[in-house]
């Protein structure tokens, strides 16, 4: 293992591309109004990228399960983080009689 | 049986032992054997060493995650209680300095892998270094363009606090509110990237030294997850600061 | 059997070869000095507060000198004491030993984390004597960040540096628990010790720098006057306390988990029997951890949060005790028809179970949304905590010593001075909290400097408590120090227990193994004689 | 000396009785299970004692069933504790229509109340006995939180917003008032008492106080003073909408979405005007931030609401609202 995956450089250039890419589109559906879907398609590219870093630039793709694992629960985490405090903010004042 | 033993210490008892080799496990046993000379005395092999390290890292930057996840969490839910004050406010910063910088830093991401690759493959130190001090290089970039906006932000006035312009906006307390976390947001990005560079010029100095090869180059590999890391925050910072709402239009 | 010349005490000397180790035994030993020494500073203020209570009047501290006590008190106790204690001192100790690995993964950063958390307990004495701080240990917005005109700024720092301490310890835990482990030793044979303490780790690096950030911001605040949770810009003071306890809640089970672990062993040591139902006492650790984590709005439930979300808060609390109460349950069941021994480890893990389900349970009244509203920020909430805080997460520590201070200075203490201490602790703790209970529930709210007089009674008991409480403090400190000097030497397994750590000298070399100890069977796996001889 | 040394906390409303049931149920557990551990402990450690240095215990590693029976029963009866405490929280926390109304703001270190018929009083709240009160919150600095043990209710006072709590006195007293959430220097010093009284004496005491202006025309006159009312004339064409009938109601806003007006909607209105702006009107509106008190946006409220048929929240006196200036 000590040598690890020797990735070819023309994925890396590839993966930059794509990357490249990406941004290029984010910054040109800025400009267009979808409405609620801005928000969807912005965050969904810039998913999309990480997960491109993530998996090839930091090896991911080719690295031990537990590395899943680490990598997975630290965004798991966040989510719980965000999703648990949207939760109250959500829905403040839903009942009858207290305010938000 | 136990021969003697102190008031209410119970003492040793029979009993068969846990390991198949105790008597070698035991000090004054004394055994030597040939090892790689990076190898830390406390582990077996290299490759132990290396997956520690790595694992590592990948646990450190889970914490990161979470480091940054608060102030994400205060951006979403302040975002999520005044939209119309976030875009507005957003309208101020300069989408070009963002994207270029969004680029800057994908491309510093791209000279990193290859660093990584050509300690990995043994490459000779020269091209090592080459991808390390591109890398950097890309790095003092990103931070340049950083000190540019910042600056045009303490000239306009909009840096929160007693002498934030509160006159140039419909939403004062929203911007106000947006610019607090702009500049913890992007300000604890820098800083990563200062410490990155920090860290990488060690590891340039290193591996000008010769000191990698196919065998062990895990500080470069390790750096690498780091730098890549900060990359990726920013590709979140990029869009949730710089390109809310445009489709409002107009600005200033 | 001659005990080895060479062992990690006396293989250096000097103090250079203490300041720069990177022998995880003598940096736990550094954490226990430093543990301690922050523990009588916490202690101190806990004393004056227990003074003032004396009587209704705020007549012996002013109003804001008390307010700082019980601040400097909260702080103390728990960032520079409580959260590093098991795990920064017997943890660091054991956990490489248990695995059979010659040392952590990362040595250096062990000694690091060291460093670091002494710098930041030096912020934050510096904050104490400069003048102190008095925004209780929770550090509430915008009282913190607005009004409060002692030295936030320097405490918070001081928390958020110690921080990195909590986290690289934890990460030096898991990559440990993964990549350090002997040969033969499966996840399954990990003693549970080990086990409490991966647990401990996750949440240790999943929560810690939420916290960090979360007083970093209160820190820009204050000095940058940035705008994050000031309700004059639309910010949301509410908002800080949810990022507050998103670490504080799991943090709580950073204090408890370690000495779950101490008691998983204490209780096998000394029933000379293996754990009842092992894999639900490892697996109900990560569910704590896990679970742990859902929690955390049980502290707003009237701060202002949605009432939806405090009934997923609330139902969730509830679900958190179930593995708890697992534990209890199984550690009693270990008991039966064990070969039970009372030393003084024992008598502490005894005095944990009962005080620490008292604790738990009284923990579960405020997670009953309808009688929080009630029985929030008054004693009855100090007494919960304390009960699982000093009645079981210290009971726990102090059991832990006692049972590895054999191992740890190669030594033998008083045990009939070790037994009296234990008692006194028990009975002057619950003289000391069990009134608060009351008081509690009477209305008395806490943090209050000065109190109607109706109250008294019961204040008057539970200062008297804290004084016998002091007193069985100071005894294992002048025991422990006594058979350093002149305790009789240890064998290598002085109670008969079954452990990779009893298997090697006590104290332990440096290198702990000389060579990686193949392992063939899990801990506490005791055998009678009878069976013995067909073994072997 | 110690004459006074209650155990156990006086019920004075009517939801003590329902928290205290459940409290008992919650301390009957918590007995059950404490006694059932250190008697298991006590009666193992003496049986099992060790009688032999070299004795091992029992080789027992575990049993399926016990581990799903105490997994189960508690499940059990935790599940009864949540639904339970859920039940009384909503009923502590929903306040029934047609409570009386109380304003009060919490500052570093003093409640200051005020009564719908201008009844002002600090550190003190008067209440009758047998009718809902309803207390509206708001604080000009710090978190604090207003607690009356007797009654069993606290709730935290949060400057920025309103959080409201109610209650019904059942018994004529004096009860302690306490601020319970950690407020400053001297925190300990903001307490005061809760007076509930026979509805008689209560209107005795409302008629005895010195005249003041209601919140209402407290709010009428800001509402000329702060000229709100140059853009808020009602009539046709002004620069800001009508307020009439505002409160209580659906309010269209520009970006499409809805919201409901109440106390939070319109506070947020007049300090942060450009949160919500509403359908068909520019965001022209200033801010009142640091230009109004807390009391005076609580008095502006109670005007605006008095504007509206569905804002109808009695006062102490019902039918005696002061009727609001004539509208163009
Ligand atoms: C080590 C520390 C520790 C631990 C382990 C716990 C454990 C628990 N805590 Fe506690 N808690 C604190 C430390 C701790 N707490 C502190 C410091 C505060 C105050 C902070 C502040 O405001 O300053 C606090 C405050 C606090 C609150 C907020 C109160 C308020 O401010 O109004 C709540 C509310 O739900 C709560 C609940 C619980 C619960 C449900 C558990 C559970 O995990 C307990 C589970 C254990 C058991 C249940 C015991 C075992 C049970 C049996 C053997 C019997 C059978 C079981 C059943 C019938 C279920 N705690
Ligand atoms: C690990 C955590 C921990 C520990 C161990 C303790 C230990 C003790 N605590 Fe503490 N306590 C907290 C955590 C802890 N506490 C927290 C988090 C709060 C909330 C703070 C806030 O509201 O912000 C709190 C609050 C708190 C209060 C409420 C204050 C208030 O709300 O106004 C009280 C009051 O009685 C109290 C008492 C005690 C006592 C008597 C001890 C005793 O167990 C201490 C006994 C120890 C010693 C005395 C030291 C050892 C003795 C010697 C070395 C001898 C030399 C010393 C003398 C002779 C004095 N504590
Ligand atoms: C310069 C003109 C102006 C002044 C002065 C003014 N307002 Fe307004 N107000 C507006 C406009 C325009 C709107 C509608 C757009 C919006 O929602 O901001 C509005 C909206 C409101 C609303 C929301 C109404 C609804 O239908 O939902 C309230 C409540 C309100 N104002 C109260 C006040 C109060 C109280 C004052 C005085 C303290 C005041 N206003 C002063 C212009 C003004
Ligand atoms: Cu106001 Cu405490
Ligand atoms: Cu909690």
């Amino acid at each position: 293992m000590t040598a690890g995956h020797v990735a070819p450089k023309s994925l890396y250039y590839t993966i930059f591309v794509a990357l490249m890419v990406g941004t290029a589109l984010t910054v040109v559906v800025a400009y267009f109004d979808l409405g609620f879907l801005n928000n969807v398609v912005m965050l969904g590219i810039a998913c999309a990228k990480a997960l491109l870093v993530v998996l090839f630039f930091m090896h991911v793709r080719w690295s031990t399960r537990l590395t899943w694992v680490v990598a997975g629960s630290g965004f798991l985490w966040l989510l719980i983080l965000f999703s648990i405090t949207m939760s109250d903010y959500m829905s403040r004042g839903w009942m009858p009689g207290t305010l938000k | 049986m136990p021969n003697h033993h102190p008031e209410h210490f119970p003492g040793p008892i029979h009993q068969p032992p846990l390991v198949a080799n105790l008597q070698a496990i035991q000090p004054g046993v004394h055994v030597e054997h040939a090892h790689h000379p990076k190898l830390q005395h406390h582990f077996d092999d290299m490759s132990q060493q290396a997956e520690a390290s790595t694992l590592g890292m990948w646990v450190f930057l889970v914490t990161e995650i979470m480091f940054f996840g608060g102030l994400f969490t205060a951006y979403l839910v302040y975002r999520w209680a005044d939209p119309m004050a976030f875009q507005e406010a957003s309208h101020h910063l300069s989408i070009g300095w963002g994207a270029f910088n969004t680029a800057v830093l994908i491309m510093s991401s791209l000279t990193m892998a290859l660093a990584v690759r050509a300690a990995q493959t043994g490459a000779p130190p020269k091209s090592q270094v080459f991808w390390l001090v591109c890398t950097m290089a890309l790095g003092a970039v990103f931070l340049g363009v950083k000190v540019i906006e910042y600056s045009e932000k303490f000239a306009s006035g909009i840096v929160p606090g007693p002498n934030f312009n509160r006159a140039l906006w419909e939403h004062p307390a929203g911007a106000e509110q947006f610019y607090s976390l702009y500049f913890c947001m992007t300000g604890l990005h820098a800083l990563h990237m200062i410490i990155g560079i920090g860290i990488m010029a060690v590891i340039t100095v290193m591996a000008w030294r010769r000191q990698f090869d196919a065998d062990y180059y895990t500080p470069v590999e390790v750096s690498g997850l780091y730098w890549h890391f900060v990359d990726i925050v920013w590709i979140f910072l990029f869009p949730l600061l710089y390109l809310i709402g445009r489709h409002y239009g107009g600005g200033h | 059997m001659e005990a080895p010349a060479l062992n990690y005490l006396n293989s250096a000397h000097g103090a250079a070869s203490w300041l720069l180790t990177r022998d995880h035994k003598r940096i736990a030993l550094l954490y226990l000095a430093s543990i301690t020494a922050f523990f009588v500073v916490g202690g101190v203020f806990a004393t004056l507060v227990r003074f003032e209570l004396l009587t209704p009047a705020g007549d012996f501290l002013e109003s804001e000198t008390y307010n700082k006590m019980f601040t400097m008190h909260g702080v103390v106790m728990v960032f520079f004491f409580l959260i590093p204690s098991i795990p920064a001192v017997l943890g660091n100790f054991l956990i490489p030993i248990m695995v059979g690995a010659k040392d952590l993964a990362f040595p250096r950063i062990n000694l690091l984390s060291w460093y670091i958390y002494v710098i930041g307990g030096a912020f934050t004495m510096y904050a104490a004597l400069a003048g102190g701080v008095d925004t209780g240990w929770t550090f509430y917005t915008p009282y913190s960040t607005a009004a409060a005109n002692t030295h936030v700024m320097t405490a918070a720092l001081g928390i958020f540096i110690t921080g990195f301490s909590s986290i690289l310890t934890g990460l030096n835990f898991i990559v440990t628990v993964h990549r350090m482990r002997a040969p033969g030793l499966t996840w399954f044979r990990l003693p549970l010790f080990v086990w409490a303490h991966y647990a401990t780790s996750l949440i240790m690096i999943l929560g810690t720098p939420v916290i960090a950030i979360t007083v970093l911001m209160v820190a820009a605040e204050r000095a940058l006057h940035l705008g994050i949770f000031d309700p004059a810009l639309g910010g949301d003071p509410v908002l800080f306390q949810h990022l507050f306890w998103f670490y504080s809640h799991p943090a709580v089970y950073i204090m408890i988990l370690p000495a779950m672990g101490v008691i998983s062993e204490i209780v096998q040591a000394f029933s000379r029997k293996n754990i009842f139902g092992y894999s639900f006492i490892a697996f109900s650790s990560l569910a704590i951890a896990v679970i742990g984590f859902l929690v955390w709005g049980h502290h707003l439930f009237v701060a202002g949060q949605s009432t939806y979300a405090g009934l997923i808060f609330s139902f969730i609390s509830f679900l958190v005790a179930i593995p708890s109460a697992i534990k209890v349950f199984n550690w009693t069941a270990t008991i039966y028809k064990g070969s039970v021994s009372l030393e003084s480890p024992m008598l502490y893990a005894f005095g944990f179970i009962g005080l620490f389900t008292i604790g738990g349970l009284t923990g579960l009244f405020l997670a009953t949304m309808g009688l929080d509203i009630h029985v929030h920020d008054t004693y009855f909430v100090v007494a919960h905590f304390h009960y699982i805080m000093v009645g079981g997460a210290i009971m726990g520590y102090l059991g832990g010593l006692h049972y590895w201070w054999p191992k740890i200075s190669g030594r033998l203490y008083s045990e009939g001075w070790a037994k009296f201490s234990a008692l006194t602790v028990f009975v002057g703790f619950n003289l000391t909290f069990f009134p608060q209970f009351v008081a509690g529930y009477l209305g008395m709210p806490r943090r209050y400097h000065a109190y109607p007089p109706e109250f008294q009674v019961l204040n008057v008991l539970s200062t008297a408590g804290a004084s016998i409480l002091a007193v069985g403090y100071v005894i294992p400190i002048i025991y422990f120090a006594y058979s350093v000097v002149a305790g009789e030497k240890s064998a290598n397994d002085p109670w008969g227990a079954r452990g990779l750590e009893w298997e090697i000298p006590s104290p332990p070399p440096t290198e702990n193994f000389t060579v990686s100890p193949i392992v063939t069977e899990g801990t506490h796996q005791y055998v009678h004689e009878s069976q013995e001889v067909g073994l072997a | 000396m110690f004459t006074n040394f209650p155990f156990f906390p006086t019920q004075a409303s009517a939801q003590s009785g329902q928290v205290d049931a459940l409290y008992f149920f919650m301390v009957a557990v918590t007995a059950f299970f404490s006694l059932l551990i250190a008697g298991l402990i006590v009666l193992f450690a003496i049986k099992y004692r060790r009688r032999d240095d070299a004795e091992v215990g029992a080789a027992i590693h575990g049993s399926l069933a016990l581990e799903l029976v105490w997994t189960i029963i508690p499940l059990g009866i935790v599940m009864v504790m949540f639904g339970w405490g859920a039940k009384v929280f909503f009923d502590l926390y929903r306040a029934p229509a047609g409570a009386m109304e109380v304003f009060v703001v919490g500052k570093q270190w003093m409640w200051k109340v005020q009564h719908m018929d201008g009844q002002r009083e600090i550190n003190e709240l008067h209440v009758p006995v047998g009718r809902p009160v309803k207390l509206v919150m708001g604080s000009e600095d710090v978190i604090h939180s207003f607690y009356i043990p007797a009654f069993r209710v606290k709730a935290d006072v949060i400057p920025g917003r309103y959080n409201t709590l109610w209650f019904q006195a059942t018994r004529p007293g004096r009860y302690h008032l306490f601020c319970a959430e950690y407020c400053g220097t001297k925190h300990s010093g903001m307490i005061g008492s809760v007076v509930a009284m026979e509805p008689d004496e209560f209107q005795a005491w409302l008629g005895g106080g010195p005249a003041e202006d209601s919140p209402v025309s407290a709010g009428a006159k800001l509402f000329q003073d702060l000229v709100c009312i140059t853009c808020h004339s009602g009539a046709s064409g002004a620069p800001g909408p009508s307020l009439a009938n505002v409160f209580g109601h659906e309010v269209q806003l520009a970006d499409g979405s809805t919201v409901v007006a109440d106390e939070a909607y319109i506070r947020e209105s007049i300090v942060n005007p450009q949160a919500k702006i509403v359908a068909g009107y520019p965001p022209t509106m200033p801010t009142f931030q640091g230009l109004v008190t807390e009391e005076q946006l609580l008095q502006l409220i109670a005007y605006v609401r008095s504007l509206s048929t569905a804002g109808g929240a009695p006062g102490t006196t019902p039918g005696q609202l002061p009727t609001p200036p004539a509208r163009q």
